[in-house]
């Protein structure tokens, strides 16, 4: 989909593991990222995707090595620390801050103290809509500008990975498809992004690579070209055929 | 058998039920489709209690209740699983069971003992019957939300996302059991992402979406409507 | 060295060492480090020499703590006896519990009343165990009233009494002030019972300056008369006199008053001045209050005294008592105390009540002094006990 | 004339109880941690003003200087060495653990300072007054702490509204786990607002030990009625709290009006009225 | 210990371990210790073991509510001083026989519970904790405001109600050591079978997971009432035990947080809480730190405060946790084991 897309890994996992309690999430998950290009993952609910970001931002605590950014160990950083290496994460369910305004919500995500092209111009550019309604509460908002303005917040940390978290999860197919076209700008600016989609087309629309998860394992992984809708489904499922 | 008037349920500025009407007869079995966040797990929660309608009206074999305790309404024959599950985690699967056999089924607890062990075996979790509900994994633990639910001899059985993840064989082996229960005149309302299996058991479907109902009828009709194909792409390539 | 027959005779005493009534125990160390030099050789009773051990424990103002100590000297460390002093809070739980547990006990330091009656004693029973001395209510009335006579005031009085064991004795409408006050023409002004520690005297403050009392009188905890004197001054209240119990006993709590503790008045119980001296020492009022003031570099309290005659008390009883590690000679000892000490005679045959015996009370104001400390305690008023000299007249507050 | 005075003094009593509160909805508002050990800390902070008082000889106002910034570290490194690590799902840790520190400070300070009360001398300023009418008289002492109630909440809403380190406070109270994908090290924010409400306890018991007596075992019934202020203003409303605090204040000077053995009695039934007819307070916050 | 549902059914429900057997035969070892125990300890060892008897039923009871019913209450004083007080009232003033007079507070503390708990289960979590101990205060200061009890100084139980339980002084005594041996056995029993009922169950359910707990025809809040009064009605039982034995009684002693209610929570949380085991091992370490520090004054609270927060932090799930989970051993097996 990039031009830009260098094969060479920025991010990789290595046997990487998840538990709640005892209750093991993740089973020894390979992974890896390369600078530039677009990864989606896919699959169904509670495979484990959403674990799976959370463990690469250290909201879930790893083993040092099992995550590796840049060649350093980052497993067991805290989510902070991950942060201002670069990698900002818009969150399941678009979790804004339901006390800040529009505006304070974006400035949360330059916290982190990076800098880079992203600003509150910026991001006002790319959603126009958010400049208008910057004083309001942010819970003021519909669900896609909620979506856009946690996606505004994630990019506000000038990130080199942006890890989206089921962005489309909620909305009106519309609003998806504008959220869905802010994305090549995202890219364009250099940055590597991973889309974690139920929406298995839109997945494929939008991605260099896929990666499909099942039941906390990944089973199976490719270009979106090389993939069939039978072995999609089936990893998807663990079914023959979804839809007949 | 259940019949939802004009229900209404907003959170702040979201409305999750919109103006939502449904009707359900004895015997029947309702599939749920909507695309994640539409208001189906609502529904459900407002039909057992665990959560409180703004306003409407939610009828049960003719008898308003609507305000009525969660326990009141399970003791009357509603029946639900939670979609995300909610095991007693420091009781055996078997003790989870009983909890529902106990109070929900008004048993005996003699009694309780035979009834749960059949649905435990009916369930496929007789194997696990002695194991702590909290170190099931999360397939065991839908199976374990199926198996309460079922604890309380529901007379309408509300079945939110069980299907997801199931193996072919295991699907086909949940299918079965679900006609099962159906067939012994348990009324059902399923919600399920996993559309072959939905179809294979229902006799009609709603589509859910922003809280509104905005398709109904029959399967095949359903599937083929406008709306779901334009609402609910998930995954129809 | 003496070689001793016999297991030592251990005696226990509690008092409020800490807590807001630390300034009655403020003394004990002293007192009870002369008394265990005087009985350093052991006490001879009768033919035999027994070593002499004395238990102090601490109350901490606090009846439930006294309670649980006493039971604790009882069954852990089986006393053959008790001396409790202090307030009734913590004379109340002590002798309780040794009524119950069947063991002597003589305790001092709160007024008769209080002491009897609020532990349901019965006028025509008494009770078998337990012992007290100390003035009573009618003393301090007597002594309050006179006071207040003689100076020229409207004769309203303002009432500070607390929920306690001396707030509800004082306050009571048969017992306490109110009667004898109407029967001298008096008025009382009494908005009812405050919770010791109490953070606001507003609607004391506010009642009293309505009612434009002269007189404010109590019997208060030390915090607590400091909190509301403050708080007077704050509000804009001026007494002609202030007489209160319990609170102004010590001159560290006059002290923190700063200046405006000029002529505050307080009854007095024991002081250097008082003409008697102690039977187990042979020293006098004044020797007594002077070693302490030596040792501590510390003005005087009145427990001094009292702490000290409950120790001759004990001497007295076990030296007559047929076998002083019997509960019942110890007891029967008790009964016919007829002894001179350094608070007045104290003889229980003659008291206003059974188990009672009364020592004599005066009155006088506290005034700022040249001399070593602060303040000095003058007797102003001896109608009850024309034995103790005055020092000087009774003068208003300015 | 005598209810319009109850009234003025219990008003002025309220400001106080504000103080004590303030730091507890602070807490609250940012880790929706309920602190039991927050009446002792009063207390601690208490004995810290007398030390400085007798050692130094400051007067108690001027002692705040030290005072507070000690509170600050105090309540800093407790909530980043033991509170933090109770913070979860689980009601329990933070509860008892919290309860726990009560009955160790408490114990602590009962055998440094002993059972006796204490009170912190100011000079004239204890007895200075001011003479609104010729029945109306306040002192000096609880109108300046009034003021300082009023000054400290308003400051705290500046804080919380219009700072950068309130909007991370605010942005913590609502997902404190969202927040670290911010940048954010939330166990930082933690001990930071613990600290700045301890900081607000030292003011606050710097007035207390000015008016009134203490000892060691006083700490909570100072909790009761700041918890009581919080619930009564709504939790997490800050201007609420001082109403809450004015309410508790008003109704003990009305009870003890009536009767003062009622006082304390009456401040806490007030809470139980508004409980009974306002289960979340006079202002909840409108989220959630 | 084994029940067998109708021979044709292929099942069978187990409800012993091999370790509830053998500690079944310890319990009964100890049992007839103490019983005996009048015989041949001191008067000293038998206080003890009344006061031993009285935490551990009050421990017991604060473990019902907050290990099983999640109700975690800083208000126990105020059923304590509740108990304490009904009793003196009734046997100083009606002239109630004193055993009598101890049943009879128990009920008449339920009878207050009723109307405490409306008001504090409209409260939830750390606020229900604080709510309970604000109740507590208000009646401590209501009962200071009653000068038939003596107000803020309290009172003493005549030694005319004493007398009349035994005028021996040794029989009162023994008689109050059965008494207080009889409460912790009764309360211990009495817990172990209500959480091998179906309403131990249901408990236990509620505690997991309350919404799925209604949701399968759990009564909750009736549940969480009735373990309220309960525990009321037990501690109220113990008030009146403890009070008698104390002969004294005020306000601030009664009501007191310090007194009563920090030790209850620091003997669960230290012995474990949410387990009936927890609490007799709680009461345990409690007594033999005691015995050890009590030279130490006020040091003793410290350290215990310490090692309840260490618990807390390091170890929540308490000494006994930590020996449950490394031996699997359950003393009181209250589950139902399908074979
Ligand atoms: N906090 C938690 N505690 C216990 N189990 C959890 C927790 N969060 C997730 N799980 C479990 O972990 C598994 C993976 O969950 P995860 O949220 O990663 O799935 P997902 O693929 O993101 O699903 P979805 O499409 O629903 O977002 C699920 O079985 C889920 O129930
Ligand atoms: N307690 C709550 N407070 C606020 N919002 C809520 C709450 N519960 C649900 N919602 C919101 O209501 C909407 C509908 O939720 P619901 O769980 O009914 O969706 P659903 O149709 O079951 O979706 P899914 O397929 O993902 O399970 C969602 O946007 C959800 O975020
Ligand atoms: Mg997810
Ligand atoms: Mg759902």
């Amino acid at each position: 989909m990039s031009n830009h897309v260098l094969n060479q890994p920025i991010l990789y996992t290595q046997k990487l593991t998840a538990f709640y309690g005892d209750f093991q999430a993740l089973f020894g998950i390979e992974f890896h990222l390369n600078i530039g290009e677009t990864v989606a993952i896919i699959g169904s609910n509670g495979a484990g995707k959403t674990t799976f970001l959370r463990s690469i931002t250290g909201l879930l605590c790893n083993e040092p090595s099992s995550v590796k950014f840049s060649g350093q160990p980052i497993g067991a950083s805290s989510p902070d620390e991950i942060v201002k290496l670069g990698i900002a994460m818009v969150p399941e369910g678009r979790q804004l801050f339901p006390s800040l305004s529009v505006e304070e919500n974006l400035r949360m995500g330059s916290l982190s103290g990076r800098s880079g092209q992203w600003d509150l111009r910026n991001i006002y550019e790319l959603f126009p809509v958010l400049k208008e309604r910057r004083h309001h509460g942010s819970m003021d908002l519909s669900g896609g500008q909620q979506q856009m303005v946690a996606i505004g917040r994630a990019l506000m940390a000038n990130p080199s990975i942006l890890l989206c978290d089921e962005i489309s999860l909620g909305l009106a197919p519309i609003i998806i498809k504008d959220i869905y076209r802010a994305l090549p700008a995202i890219c364009s600016e250099g940055v590597t992004v991973v889309v974690v989609e139920q929406d298995i087309r839109q997945a494929m629309a939008v991605s260099d690579r896929v990666y499909c998860f099942q039941e906390g394992r990944i089973s199976l992984e490719g270009r979106p070209d090389e993939l069939t809708t039978e072995a999609i489904t089936h990893a998807y499922f663990g079914l023959e055929d979804a839809v007949s | 058998m259940l019949e939802l008037q004009h229900v209404n349920k907003r959170y702040g500025s979201l409305k999750v039920s919109d103006d939502l009407c449904l009707k359900v007869a004895e015997g029947h079995a309702l599939g749920v489709l909507g695309p994640n966040g539409a208001g189906k797990s609502t529904m459900f929660n407002l039909i057992t209690g665990d959560v409180k309608a703004d306003s409407g009206c939610i009828l049960f074999n003719g008898q308003d209740i609507t305000r009525l305790a969660p326990n009141k309404r399970c003791r009357l024959g509603v029946g639900r699983s939670y979609q995300i599950p909610h095991p007693f985690s420091n009781m055996t699967v078997f003790e989870n069971l009983l909890v529902g056999g106990i109070f929900g089924a008004e048993q005996s607890e003699k009694q309780a003992y035979s009834a749960c062990y059949q649905v435990l075996d009916e369930t496929g979790l007789l194997p696990k019957a002695n194991v702590l509900a909290g170190s099931l994994t999360l397939l065991e633990r839908k199976r374990l939300e199926l198996a309460r639910a079922l604890a309380t001899s529901p007379k309408l059985l509300l079945l939110d996302e069980i299907a997801g993840g199931l193996t072919d064989a295991e699907c086909q082996q949940l299918i079965g059991t679900i006609k099962k229960i159906h067939d012994n005149g348990t009324t059902i309302v399923w919600i399920e992402h996993v559309v072959n299996a939905l179809l294979a058991v229902v006799d009609s479907l709603i589509v859910l979406d922003f809280g509104q109902k905005v398709a109904e009828g029959e399967p095949g009709a359903v599937m083929n409507s406008r709306e779901v194909k334009e609402i609910y792409m998930g995954i129809s390539t | 060295t003496l070689a001793y027959a016999n297991d030592p005779i251990k005696i226990g005493y509690v008092s409020p060492q800490t807590g807001p009534l630390a300034g009655f125990g403020e003394a004990d160390d002293y007192v009870i480090d002369s008394i265990r030099e005087q009985f350093k050789d052991g006490l001879k009773i009768g033919d035999e020499t027994y070593q002499i051990e004395i238990i102090v424990k601490d109350s901490q103002s606090n009846p439930n703590r006294a309670a649980d100590v006493a039971s604790e000297l009882i069954l852990k460390d089986e006393v053959d006896m008790i001396l409790v002093s202090s307030t009734p809070e913590t004379t109340n739980p002590v002798s309780d519990q040794c009524e119950v547990n069947e063991i002597p006990c003589i305790s001092t330091v709160a007024p008769w009343q209080p002491w009897f009656f609020a532990r349901g004693g019965n006028p025509g029973e008494g009770f078998e165990w337990t012992y007290h001395f100390f003035w009573g209510l009618e003393d301090v009335i007597a002594n309050y009233t006179a006071i207040w006579e003689s100076v020229d005031t409207n004769k309203k009085v303002g009432g500070l009494f607390p929920n306690d064991g001396d707030g509800n004795a004082w306050g009571d409408k048969n017992l306490g002030f109110p009667p004898v006050l109407a029967d001298k023409g008096m008025t009382l002004n009494d908005p009812g019972r405050y919770q010791n520690m109490t953070d606001d005297f507003s609607a004391y403050i506010g009642a009293f300056k309505k009612d434009n009392v002269d007189i404010i009188t109590g019997v208060m905890i030390p915090p607590d008369f400091t909190t509301f004197w403050t708080q007077a001054q704050q509000q804009g209240l001026k007494p002609k006199v202030v007489s209160i119990g319990k609170a102004l006993l010590f001159p560290a709590s006059v002290e923190a008053l700063g200046d405006s503790g000029h002529n505050i008045s307080t009854e007095i119980w024991w002081s250097p001045n008082h003409p008697f001296k102690s039977s187990l020492t042979g020293i006098s009022s004044a020797e007594l209050a002077a070693g302490y003031t030596e040792s501590t570099k510390k003005q005087w309290t009145q427990p001094i005294g009292f702490v000290h005659a409950l120790f001759e008390v004990a001497a007295d009883v076990l030296k007559r008592s047929k076998d002083p590690q019997n509960a019942s000679a110890i007891i029967d000892a008790v009964k016919t105390t007829n002894l001179d000490t350094i608070v007045g005679n104290i003889n229980w045959s003659k008291g206003p009540m059974k188990n009672v015996a009364k020592t004599p009370l005066v009155a006088g104001q506290w005034r700022k002094s040249d001399g070593d400390f602060k303040y000095d305690l003058v007797i102003t008023e001896n109608g009850q006990a024309p034995n103790i000299p005055v020092a000087g007249k009774t003068e208003l507050i300015e | 004339m005598s209810w319009i005075d109850a009234i003025l003094q219990g008003t002025l009593l309220g400001g106080q109880y504000a103080l004590y509160a303030a730091g507890l909805s602070l807490i609250f508002g940012v880790m929706r941690l309920v602190n039991i050990a927050h009446g002792d800390l009063i207390i601690l902070g208490a004995y810290i003003a007398l030390v400085c008082v007798e050692m130094l000889g400051l007067h108690p106002l001027l002692s705040m200087i030290i005072v507070c910034p000690t509170m600050f570290a105090i309540g800093y490194w407790m909530q980043k060495l033991v509170l933090n690590k109770t913070l979860g799902n689980d009601i329990l840790p933070p509860l008892l653990v919290t309860f726990g520190l009560s009955i160790i400070l408490q114990n602590v300070l009962m055998e440094v300072f002993s059972a006796d009360s204490q009170r912190l001398q100011s000079g004239v300023l204890d007895t200075a007054s001011l003479q609104l009418t010729d029945e109306l008289t306040i002192g000096w002492l609880p109108l300046i702490c009034f003021v300082t109630a009023v000054i400290v909440i308003a400051s705290l809403q500046f804080l919380f509204y219009r700072t950068t380190m309130g909007m991370v406070f605010r942005a913590t109270s609502d997902k404190a786990e969202i927040v670290q994908l911010m940048g954010v090290k939330k166990d930082r924010v933690f001990a930071l607002a613990m600290g700045i409400a301890l900081a607000v306890v030292g003011i606050a018991s710097v007035f207390m030990a000015m008016r009134t007596n203490f000892d060691p075992s006083v700490g909570p019934g100072r909790l009761l009625y700041a918890f009581e202020a919080v619930i009564i203003g709504g939790l997490g409303n800050i201007w609420g709290t001082l109403l809450g605090g004015i309410i508790i204040g008003v109704s003990q000077a009305i009870g003890a009006q009536i009767n003062p053995g009622w006082q304390q009695l009456a401040g806490h039934l007030a809470f139980l009225l508004i409980l009974i007819f306002r289960p979340n307070g006079l202002f909840p916050r409108t989220k959630d | 210990m084994t029940s067998k549902i109708p021979e044709s059914l292929p099942f069978s429900i187990v409800r012993s371990t091999f370790a509830s057997k053998v500690a079944f035969l310890g319990f009964i070892v100890v049992f007839i210790a103490a019983v005996t125990l009048p015989w041949w300890g001191g008067r000293a060892d038998m206080r003890l073991v009344v006061e031993f008897c009285y935490y551990l039923a009050l421990a017991q009871l604060w473990n019902l509510l907050a290990g099983y019913g999640g109700l975690v209450s800083i208000g126990q004083q105020a059923f304590i001083g509740l108990g304490g007080y009904a009793f003196f009232m009734m046997a100083a003033f009606f002239d109630v026989p004193p055993l009598l007079a101890i049943f009879l507070s128990g009920v008449v503390t339920m009878l207050f519970a009723i109307p405490t708990a409306f008001l504090v289960f409209r409260l939830s979590g750390a606020y229900f904790a604080i709510g309970t101990w604000v109740v507590a205060e208000v009646y401590r200061l209501s009962f200071a405001q009653v000068s038939t009890l003596g107000g803020g100084s309290g009172m003493s139980l005549p030694i005319s109600v004493v007398k009349s339980i035994s005028a021996s002084k040794l029989e009162r005594e023994i008689l109050i050591y059965f008494l207080a041996l009889l409460l912790a056995m009764g309360v211990v029993t009495a817990l172990y079978v209500l959480l091998r009922s179906s309403w131990g169950l249901a408990l236990t359910a509620i505690r997991d997971s309350e919404a799925a707990a209604e949701s399968l025809g759990v009564k909750k809040q009736m549940t969480k009432y009735a373990v309220y009064l309960f525990a009321a009605f037990g501690t109220g039982l113990c008030g009146a035990i403890i009070f008698l034995n104390k002969l004294r009684i005020s306000p601030d002693s009664a009501f007191s947080v310090s007194d009563w209610t920090a030790n209850i929570i620091f003997i669960v949380v230290i012995g474990g809480i949410g387990t009936l085991e927890g609490p007799i091992i709680g009461t345990l370490v409690f007594f033999i730190l005691r015995g050890v520090l009590a030279d130490f004054g006020a040091w003793y609270m410290i350290f215990l405060g310490i090692v309840a927060v260490v618990v807390m932090l390091k170890a929540p799930q308490g000494v006994w946790g930590l020996v449950a989970k490394r031996y699997g051993i359950q003393l009181f097996p209250v589950g139902r084991k399908l074979m």
